[in-house]
């Protein structure tokens, strides 16, 4: 079940991950992009858990569209706008909720994933973080009901969308300008997304998998 | 002051301000020109700039936004949404070159012309012929 | 280090240093760049910066321009006619949208391509559809 | 006969007709184009005053070429590279002279109205200093031999050419964004050519006409 104060425990958690992440991010989003991907997202929920902190967050729907504002003015890519409909779709389908159970959460997810690809108009194959967030949205509609099982099944579905990357030919972002030169990386926003996952679900559970990245294996 | 303004959405706050400085010396001031450019001074684009920018248009006139990059795009269109669809119905996303289609749409809107020709002079813009061979002539 | 050099000329400093440093983050060192932009910081061309700037390109390598309007290209021109003929012949002026254009030719640079290549996709980048409908699906 | 000193005298001149004009030109500039021409000329001629006077002027070509130079780095304006290549093109004419004859005077006209139409592609009757130049040269290969009565007629059909661009609709330059909007302003790089020619050919002759500009009627 996930409740304001869990969603902002795992905004926290997240944050504290991508700090830790950043130069990893940067890497491989300098091997395939414009090297900036790390600290972008670490700025904007940098940003976002201080926003977090100073409003007053009414439900879990007001809590996803402050989520949404801030990143969607502070992270400056691609990604920006992405994670930012991404939480805006969840700030619709969970408005006035004051927590939301499994249902709600693939719900949210999958109002999510389509939002993403309305936005970058990317299907799954395409080497974006839409692979993972269909591999995520697939998972859990495939795997009802839920238990504790389904939801480490599910994280680690999302690590393998984003390792399964590597090996991809990007078709939509900057990384897409190097045509077959693209393959051999991990697309960072699959990687960023997949650990988003691990924080999500963490929070969502009270406890699921935290995995191991074998970074160096990313690219 | 014609009824088209346009708004350049770039990465860099610098391009952004360098190509409306053009347009500006082009128009004279007949055309509303607003830049919603960078993150700060950092590359990037922001939304909710974009929404400022697109709010400080003047009110009886349609918009027609030039933009660099598709992640400048997405965020124009964040913008859009939050704005709601009776802003959006006065405002086109043109799929033009950067600069070439802004000097175009911005000469367009100096002369009067609606959004509709604005937004064909860009992307026409496309077509544009910078250099010319010799043998061409006139 | 790509052995194509890109140069941009444009009216405006600012203009072309903010579209140096889009250049910059996309190639990471990888393409000499440079901006021979502005007449100080007036808008204008100054065709002996040009010159300048395409006489510090590294000597090994072929050059490539992109420029705003019309008159930057002029003096674009005629830089190349005071270099002379030899130098002239590794240069290359891109009849290509400004901004699309050198982001194209960076990227095929820094992936190592001739300026053949190079222009090419520089010169693609007319055609380079940055919005996509909905039904396009990929 | 133009020597070192009478050429230079010839950019002093000009240049101060430049100054007294500078809002003129922009004016029409401004009506069909970006409105810098008379600061871009001025600023120019400025520039080309004091470089004339620090440099030591061996010769016509070398008084040309340094005139050229300095035009191409301080106008600015298309008009730079224009003017520009008409000095560059003189200069190769009279290399090496230290005093030209009319003969050689229209050598070099013509010499420089082929650069100016290689440089812009421009063609007599698009509205640009290509009409003016045309007219100049057309007029003195016409009218041999050279009397001072020529050379006033010759200033004077500079003026007409300048004069008559104001009924054309731009093909070249910024003021062809415009399209038939262009109509009715006339061409400030033909104005610009015109009082040129007024003072190259005073200064050639030590005495030609100088004309009366009906400012009102070029707008
Ligand atoms: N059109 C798109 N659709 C889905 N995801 C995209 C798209 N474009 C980029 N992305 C995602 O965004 C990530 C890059 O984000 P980031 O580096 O922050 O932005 P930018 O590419 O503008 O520098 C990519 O790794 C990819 O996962
Ligand atoms: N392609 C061209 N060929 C010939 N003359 C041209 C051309 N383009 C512009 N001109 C001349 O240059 C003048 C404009 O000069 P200026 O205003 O200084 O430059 P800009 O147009 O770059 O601002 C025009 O009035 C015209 O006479
Ligand atoms: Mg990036
Ligand atoms: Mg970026
Ligand atoms: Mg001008
Ligand atoms: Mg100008």
């Amino acid at each position: 079940m996930l409740t304001v104060d869990s969603f902002v425990q795992f905004v926290e958690a997240y944050h504290e991950r991508l700090r830790a992440l950043t130069d990893l991010l940067n890497v491989l989003d300098n091997r395939i992009g414009d090297g900036d991907h790390g600290t972008n997202m670490a700025r904007g929920f940098d940003a976002a858990v201080k926003k977090l902190h100073q409003s007053s967050l009414g439900d879990l729907g007001m809590s996803c569209s402050t989520l949404a504002m801030t990143l969607i003015s502070t992270v400056g890519g691609a990604s920006g706008p992405l994670y930012g409909t991404a939480f805006l779709k969840l700030s619709t389908v969970w408005k006035g909720l004051k927590s939301v159970d499994g249902d709600s959460l693939r719900r949210g997810l999958t109002a999510s994933l389509e939002g993403i690809q309305a936005r970058g108009k990317a299907v799954p194959g395409d080497k974006t973080m839409v692979d993972v967030w269909y591999a995520m949205t697939s998972y859990l509609h495939q795997n009802d009901p839920f238990s504790s099982e389904v939801w480490n099944q599910a994280v680690e579905t999302a690590q393998q969308a984003a390792v399964e990357t590597k090996d991809k030919i990007a078709k939509k972002g900057r990384a897409s300008y190097l045509g077959t030169r693209s393959v051999g990386v991990c697309d960072p926003g699959s990687v960023s997304s997949a650990v988003l996952f691990e924080e999500l679900i963490h929070s969502f559970t009270g406890g699921a998998l935290r995995l191991e990245w074998e970074t160096l294996a990313l690219y | 002051m014609g009824n088209v303004s346009i708004v350049l959405v770039s990465h860099s706050k610098k391009m952004g301000e360098g190509l409306l400085s053009l347009l500006d010396q082009l128009t004279v001031g007949k055309v509303h020109l607003a830049s919603a450019s960078g993150l700060g001074d950092e590359l990037g684009t922001d939304a909710t700039k974009v929404m400022e920018i697109l709010e400080s248009c003047p009110r009886d006139s349609d918009i027609v936004i030039l933009f660099d990059l598709g992640s400048a795009l997405m965020s124009c269109e964040v913008a859009l949404e939050l704005l709601g669809p009776d802003f959006a119905s006065r405002v086109t996303i043109a799929d033009a070159p950067f600069v070439e289609g802004a000097i175009a749409a911005a000469v367009e809107s100096s002369l009067g012309h609606s959004r509709e020709v604005v937004v064909g002079s860009a992307l026409s813009a496309r077509h544009l012929v910078k250099m010319q061979s010799d043998t061409e002539g006139g």
